[in-house]
């Protein structure tokens, strides 16, 4: 693990391709028609990239864009099916984070990794260890932090474990690392997302001091438009893994940004039939909850679902609307307001109870949360209805009980379905895990569905899914809200959001930004509010 | 599992399995001249005929007679109650006398060998006298019930040797009867000598564990002791003895002889002089009138199949003749010893 | 009297200490090592059969017992490192193997061997391999703390992720750990054969290489802990023998070799019931694939 | 800190006897390899042809009625002991405590035999249901661990099997011991509280084995509960968000696979030996796990793997009787039971990449 650091040093070093800013091709990392396809999406379609040195370069883009499978392809985590990476003009190969790091590129991931029970120091100086003979040099390394430190005001404790520093401060230890590492092209992918307002003022402060003196560049992931005016010199639109453009920071405003960033191609909607409303089937007052991180990312959230209508929850990913499922759900406790099912007050109860008032539920997280991967497509088929008539029955027995599975019924039960959905799978017998996302997305809805639910929570339903089976899903979706189902929709796609949604509520760090009927705005409206452009305090929804 | 590799695999699998055979079945065996007259004898022991101190007792004995009968034996060691009855059966497919070396073995021994007449069967038995419908009529029985006697001798040297009137006794389970029984006889053979002599003990709970006995024996040493009675069935408590330059006196076997400065002797249980009667027996066919009277062969001092055959070096002369007066007096009967349960 | 008895107790510490650091290293770098009393018994068979053929020297049969319990981790780490297999099944897996493949051998392929030689000097009536011991939890302790390798375990165990993007060969970390650490073992059952017992028996083992196994996780994957552990517990088996020969009878000699086992359920579950980290490796047990 | 064991679960319609044949022939062919290659090594070191003891091993196994027998004898601790091992597997709880288990029910049910007494008939059925309560309470202690505050099952029910074999050492050392001889063991139980042999020595015990596969079967297959648990092994999140509770159903599982455990003690009381004394457990709830693994996790397949390892115990057991020990038995199922882990990642080892499905 330590033949990098030679190479590391004649980087940062004085032999000739060091001398960077001075050259007058001043891009230190060019990236050309870079291409990755993922089975069923194209994630980069020939994407060019170039970075200066010295300057703050955003890439913006919604989630699914493109940005982390680039990002990540820089990094080594993935091998491009086309393209080149040219760093100071010299084409190099990257195959692992090693490659990457010894050529002086560091990536700071949404989440960090930090060795837990280990101080910050060594945290900071872990794979890149200054020694004194067998030993850890850490008198030296100290120095050399805390000398970082001062430099790009970094202020954090070399002692303290990363278990008792905030989120702020442990992605400060993270720059500080990619620092240490000698990085010359720093990577952050969305860094703002998980911090304070505070803290924000304090990356940007830190980002500009660090690029200041030219011996730093950073590429800035981010889908937050104020965000990247502010942070960037130039910024980079990507959209659906195409390049759309790039422009100095400078020259644009928010309203030109959002349109590049959304689009503006018409595609041909789905003919929404009008359907009566019915009363309030899913009523969120005042929803207050906390994530794993122990943040408080669900500030207050009031909203209701009508009997027969979609309301679709704009926003981009990390704004809230994750833990607002699991709150519905009852997989994460609210630490205020309440959720009425119905009318019937269900905060904070377990999720069999939830479901057994007519809850479904389309996870986010298919494989971790919506399948059972090893067991046959009948059994992931019944799950929720196992109890019940007709999978479960007396059997011989001669008095009443629900303890038998009817095997007979499973199986037909799935055959049905599988052939209503159209799942790929030659029987009901087939393992789940051996099916195609778009399969197992088909297989979560047969089965949410075939129960007769009256309220559906759909969580990004067909993100990460081919055109053919978004179509289908989507269908299902209106289908169900004709028979006067209420769906509660989350999606980071606004034309999936503008095409299904009655009534469209625009999530923004933890709260409703607005609630709109869908005909009374646009798609850029929404766009630029998602991405916080516009700051409209939303209607007093009861 | 995978299909597809594991077909891939199949083959080479296969293939180097039938090689191995055939190359294993191609090496002839060693030409074992079949010899008719030999008696063949089947020896089930716990542990191993060459390890230990219990086994080896037994072992021994079948070896020293081994010349004498001709006998071709078969050692089925390391035997667990678990696998016993499976292996009586096997052994008495294929030979002619089945020896048991303790008593924790006679439930399968009464359970196989009514349905092995023609084999018979010797069952070693160390508890107490049984009686002649206790075992089926096959099964000869070769009894050390009288073990306490020899304890209590060995008590008495030992008394004879100690200088700091201090003796120590390492158990190695606490439960059973006789293993009690040995104890509380070698200390009041200790008192017969010497009112005010002190005795310790330590309860190990296992048959083997060298870690635990030396660490015993050591704290006995520590504790004054000068003379350690040790009933395991390793060595590792002579050796630690050896290190404290204390005497020890191991039960079983007779390996006085590894250790002659420090061992004073051991307390042997002779198997072979019941054991020659009974093959004796087999071999003139005079088995069923033999068991008809001697259904149990006690062992004793008298004919010294309980005995300490060889002395340690440290040993001096009026002990040993001591030692002598005192095992013609346990024989006549001059000294009763009592039958100590309880320590 | 008092230093006296001490020593006799310190005697046997190698045993439990040289069986428990092993597993412990192996554990930090996040493999269970579930083989280590199979691993001990062959490291007693190995021992007296080095004695045996390689001239009658016991420090090359201690050498000869260190490298088998080598080549022994050097499977173990190919079947759960390289090929990812469920650590606990292969764990049993070698126990079965190594446990019988030692008894097995030592039956078919030796004559019943009596070691007479002793160890070489000794410091203090105890001899070298005591300090040995005492000097390899030293140096685990240094290694671990003030080392770039030491940090490399750690990481590797605790996040290999971040091992991993820090450029640390994580598989090459496991893979070592677990080969030294079984080294280790192998070494501590040769001592037990070649200089508690002076020879072979079977089942000598006599489950203390599990009870090493309680005391790493009673010493919560720290150096001092176990090294503390370990001596408590010799001590606790000293002091039981000396308060029978003063005929106090405090807790059934039965009880004492699966003390510490008791001893780990109730830290464990304390520290599960306060919430408490146990101090387990984050990734113990849990294979690292970069995805 | 908590892990899914991978745990291979049926496959109800993918041509299970194909399957089965071809997992058998891998089994067999390893089977074959593994003993040909020790028995060469011991007919070189002992001068025996390799023929001779082949011939002994078959025929001290399966050579006639009366050692099938045996065998078949031999197979019922083992059959019980996997049998309740599975359920807690294919519920996704590491439930290696199989061997405290077992002694549990042994000591249970011996304590019922000889301290009370009842009718006979009473005194078994309470000795059966003893040894089942014993052994799940034992097993189901673990189980809440795990399930209320997130203990590593495998260590505590790993420390479980050495505390319940001191626990038996103790009682036949010492309160419990017969009080004859020089070894520790109990007085045997009253003749009427015995259960009859089938024809000895294969006991009426090994019907209530064979009962119990059935019963395992449609458990684990049939019934809603046997659903919820298999749920619950493949995706603990997926069944609580599905209403499972989780803790409770860690429990019961635990409970129902440590109570079976504790039955094959029973069993080996009151149908084998009549007593407890040591090493009674003989291992058999270390070789049920690999039995369990052997058999796939597959409740319809375990008699033939606890069946497989029962062949080979006997088959190294008629050797001892050449002066081979039986050490090789724990050998011999050592290798089987990794070997057939391996076939996912042979394909590697031959060079082709392996498939990570």
């Amino acid at each position: 693990m330590r033949e990098s650091e030679p190479e590391q040093r004649t980087w940062s070093g004085e032999t000739p391709s060091g001398t960077v800013d001075t050259t007058e091709n001043e891009n230190i990392l060019e990236m050309r028609n870079i291409a990755k396809a993922f089975p069923g999406v194209v994630a980069n379609d020939h994407i060019d990239f170039d970075l200066r040195a010295g300057e703050i370069h955003s890439i913006l883009g919604e989630n699914g864009a493109g940005k982390t499978t680039l990002m990540n392809i820089l990094y080594g985590l993935y091998r491009m099916d086309e393209g080149e990476i040219l760093i100071n003009g010299k084409q190099v190969s990257i195959e692992s984070p090693r490659d990457a790091v010894s050529l002086g590129i560091s990536m700071i991931h949404q989440f960090f990794t930090l060795v837990p029970g280990l101080p910050v120091i060594e945290n900071v100086i872990l794979g890149q260890e200054p020694t004194k003979g067998p030993f850890l040099d850490l008198k030296r390394a100290e120095k050399e932090v805390l000398e970082l430190e001062g430099r790009f005001n970094l202020e954090v404790d070399l002692q303290a474990k990363p278990e008792q520093l905030t989120v702020g401060q442990k992605q400060k230890v993270e720059i500080l690392k990619a620092l240490y590492q000698g990085a010359k092209i720093l990577v952050m992918d969305e860094p703002t997302s998980v911090l304070m307002p505070h803290e924000k003022e304090e990356l940007m402060k830190t980002l500009r001091q660090m690029t200041a003196e030219g011996a730093l560049s950073i590429i800035f992931i981010t889908h937050k438009l104020p965000e990247a005016i502010a942070a960037s010199d130039r910024i980079t639109i990507l959209r659906k893994g195409r390049k759309v453009d790039t422009v100095e920071a400078g020259k644009v405003n928010q309203k030109t940004l959002a349109r590049k960033m959304v689009g503006r191609e018409v595609l041909f909607r789905i003919a929404k039939s009008e359907t009566e409303k019915g009363g309030k089937a899913l009523e969120v007052r005042g929803l207050k909850a906390i994530d794993d991180t122990g943040k408080q990312t669900l500030k207050g959230v009031s909203l209701y679902v009508l009997e027969g209508e979609i309301l679709g929850i704009a926003g981009v990913s990390g704004n809230g609307q994750e833990e607002l499922v699991d709150v519905i759900m009852g997989l994460r406790p609210a630490t205020a307001g309440e959720v009425l099912v119905k009318g019937r007050d269900t905060t904070n109860s377990s999720p069999g109870k939830i479901r057994g008032l007519g809850v479904g539920y389309i996870p986010e997280d298919r494989l971790g949360r919506g399948i059972l991967s090893d067991m046959s497509l009948g059994e992931n088929l019944v799950l929720g209805a196992h109890k019940k008539r007709p999978f479960a029955h007396r059997w011989l027995l001669p008095f009443e009980n629900r303890w038998f599975t009817n095997q007979d019924q499973i199986h037909d039960h799935a055959d049905s379905l599988i052939v209503e959905y159209g799942i790929d799978a030659p029987s009901p017998g087939k393992r789940a895990r051996k099916l195609s996302g778009g399969n197992i997305q088909k297989l979560i809805l047969a089965r949410e569905f075939s129960m007769d639910f009256n309220i559906l929570i759909a969580d990004k339903p067909t993100s990460g899914l081919d055109v053919g089976s978004q179509e289908h899903i989507r269908r299902k979706l209106l289908e169900e809200r004709e028979r006067g189902k209420a769906i509660l929709l989350i999606s980071e796609d606004l034309d999936e959001i503008t095409m299904m949604s009655d009534r469209i509520a625009v999530m923004y760090e933890g709260r409703i930004v607005s609630i709109v009927p869908v005909e009374e705005t646009t798609k850029e409206e929404i766009g630029k509010m998602i991405t916080g452009a516009t700051r409209k305090e939303h209607p007093a929804v009861a | 599992m995978e299909q597809n590799d594991l077909r891939k695999w199949l083959v080479p699998i296969i293939f180097a399995a039938i090689i191995l055979t055939a190359a294993s079945i191609w090496m002839k065996p060693k030409p074992t001249e079949p010899e008719e007259e030999s008696l063949k004898i089947g020896v089930v022991m716990w542990g191993h005929h060459d390890e230990g101190l219990w086994d080896p007792a037994a072992a021994n004995a079948v070896l020293r007679l081994e010349e004498k009968y001709d006998l071709e034996i078969t050692w089925a060691e390391e035997i667990v109650l678990t696998e016993l009855e499976s292996l009586l059966e096997t052994l008495a497919d294929t030979n002619d006398v089945v020896y048991l070396t303790t008593d924790e073995f006679e439930e399968a021994c009464k359970t196989v060998a009514p349905k092995y007449s023609d084999v018979y069967w010797v069952q070693q038995y160390e508890s107490k006298e049984i009686s002649p419908d206790h075992f089926p009529d096959n099964v000869v029985v070769m009894n050390a019930y009288q073990a306490n006697e020899l304890s209590f001798w060995a008590g008495a040297i030992a008394a004879k040797i100690t200088k700091t009137d201090k003796l120590g006794i390492v158990q190695a389970i606490p439960g059973p009867r006789d293993t009690r029984i040995m104890s509380a006889a070698f200390r009041s053979g200790a008192q017969h000598v010497n009112e005010d002599i002190e005795t310790f003990r330590v309860v190990i709970g296992g048959y083997v564990d060298p870690i635990k006995t030396r660490d015993s024996v050591a704290s006995l040493a520590e504790a004054g002791c000068d003379v350690v009675f040790v009933g395991m069935d390793d060595e590792s408590g002579t050796l630690e003895a050896k290190e404290r330059g204390i005497y020890s006196i191991q039960e079983y076997t007779d390996i006085a002889s590894q250790y002659p400065d420090t061992i004073i002797g051991c307390t042997s249980w002779v198997w072979d002089v019941s054991l020659d009667r009974i093959l004796d027996a087999i071999v003139n066919d005079r088995f069923d009138t033999f068991r008809a009277e001697h259904h149990e062969i006690p062992l004793t001092l008298e004919d010294r199949s309980l005995d300490i055959p060889t002395f340690g070096n440290m040993v001096p002369d009026d002990v040993k003749e001591f030692a002598e007066d005192l095992r013609e007096q346990i024989i006549e009967g001059a000294v009763e010893i009592l039958m100590i349960e309880e320590w | 009297m008092i230093p006296e008895a001490i020593i006799s107790i310190l005697s046997f510490f190698p045993v439990i200490g040289l069986a428990a650091l092993g597993g412990f290293l192996s554990q930090k770098s996040g493999v269970w090592n579930l083989a280590l009393e199979g691993m001990m018994a062959f490291g007693t068979f190995s021992g007296v059969f080095a004695y045996h053929y390689l001239g009658q020297s016991i420090w090359i049969s201690l050498l000869f017992g260190f490298c088998t319990g080598f080549l022994w981790g050097i499977l173990l780490s190919v079947l759960c490192v390289r090929f990812s297999l469920d650590q606990i099944v292969v764990g049993f897996g070698l126990w079965f193997i190594t446990e019988g493949m030692a008894g097995y051998l030592y039956y078919t392929v030796l004559p019943s061997v009596r070691i007479t030689k002793t160890m070489g000097p000794r410091i203090l009536s105890l001899d070298p391999i005591f300090y040995l011991t005492l000097l390899s939890f030293a140096l685990l302790y240094v290694v671990m703390r003030y080392t770039k390798q030491g940090l490399a375990v750690v990481a590797t165990g605790e996040n290999p992720k971040a091992a991993d993007a820090a450029g640390i060969n994580v598989h090459r970390v496991r893979f070592v750990c677990t080969a030294l650490g079984s080294a280790f073992v192998g070494l501590a059952g040769s001592y037990l054969s070649l200089v508690i017992l002076q020879g072979f028996t079977y089942k000598m083992v006599a489950g203390y290489g599990w009870t090493a196994f309680a005391l790493i996780l009673f010493g919560r994957w720290t150096t001092p802990g176990i090294l503390f552990g370990s001596l408590f517990f010799t001590f606790l088996v000293g002091i039981q023998t000396r308060m029978q020969v003063a005929g106090i009878q405090f807790i059934p000699p039965e009880f004492v070799v699966v003390l510490p086992h008791i001893g780990v359920i109730l830290a464990l579950s304390l520290a599960g019931a306060v919430g408490k980290k146990a101090g387990m490796p984050a990734t113990l047990g849990v294979h690292y694939e970069r995805e | 800190m908590k892990w899914d064991p991978k745990l291979n679960p049926d496959e109800q319609q993918t041509r299970p006897l194909k399957d089965l044949i071809r997992s058998s022939l891998f089994i067999a062919a390893t089977l074959l390899l593994t003993v040909s290659m020790i028995f060469f090594v011991s007919s070189l070191s002992l001068g025996l042809g390799f023929a001779e003891i082949l011939g002994l091993f078959l025929s001290s196994s399966i050579g006639s009625f009366h050692s099938v027998l045996r065998t078949l004898a031999r197979t019922t601790p083992i059959l019980m002991s996997t049998l309740g091992l599975l359920v807690a597997f294919r519920s996704g709880v590491w439930n290696i405590g199989g061997e405290g288990q077992i002694v549990v029910g042994v000591v249970a049910t011996t304590g019922i035999c000889l301290f009370l007494d009842l009718p006979p008939f009473l005194t078994v059925l309470l000795a059966l249901i003893a040894s089942f309560l014993a052994g799940g309470a034992y097993a189901a202690l673990a189980g809440f661990l795990r399930a209320k505050w997130d203990v590593n099952e495998v260590v505590v029910t790993m420390m479980q099997n050495f505390i319940a074999l001191a626990l038996l050492q103790y009682l036949i050392d010492g309160p419990w011991n017969w009080g004859v001889g020089l070894y520790p063991r109990t007085a045997m139980i009253p003749l009427e509280t015995r259960l009859p042999f089938i024809i000895s020595p294969l006991n009426s015990v090994f019907l209530i084995a064979l009962i119990l596969v059935y019963a395992i079967h449609v458990l684990l297959n049939k019934t809603v509960l046997g659903y919820e648990m298999r749920v619950m092994g493949d995706n603990q999140k997926v069944a609580f968000i599905h209403g499972i509770d989780t803790t409770f159903l860690t429990m019961l599982a635990m409970l129902v696979s440590g109570g079976i455990c504790g039955l094959a003690g029973s069993g080996l009381v009151l149908g084998h030996f009549f007593r407890a004394q040591a090493g009674i457990s003989g291992n058999y709830g270390f070789y049920a796990i690999a039995a369990a693994f052997i058999a796939g996790n597959r409740a319809a397949l375990v008699p033939l793997s606890s069946l497989l390892i029962a062949f080979i115990y006997e088959g190294t057991l008629g050797l001892t009787a050449l002066g081979l020990p039986h050490r090789l038995c724990e050998a011999i199922v050592g290798v089987i039971f990794i070997v057939v882990l391996l076939p996912k990642e042979l394909g590697w080892l031959m060079g082709g990449q392996k498939d990570d499905t």
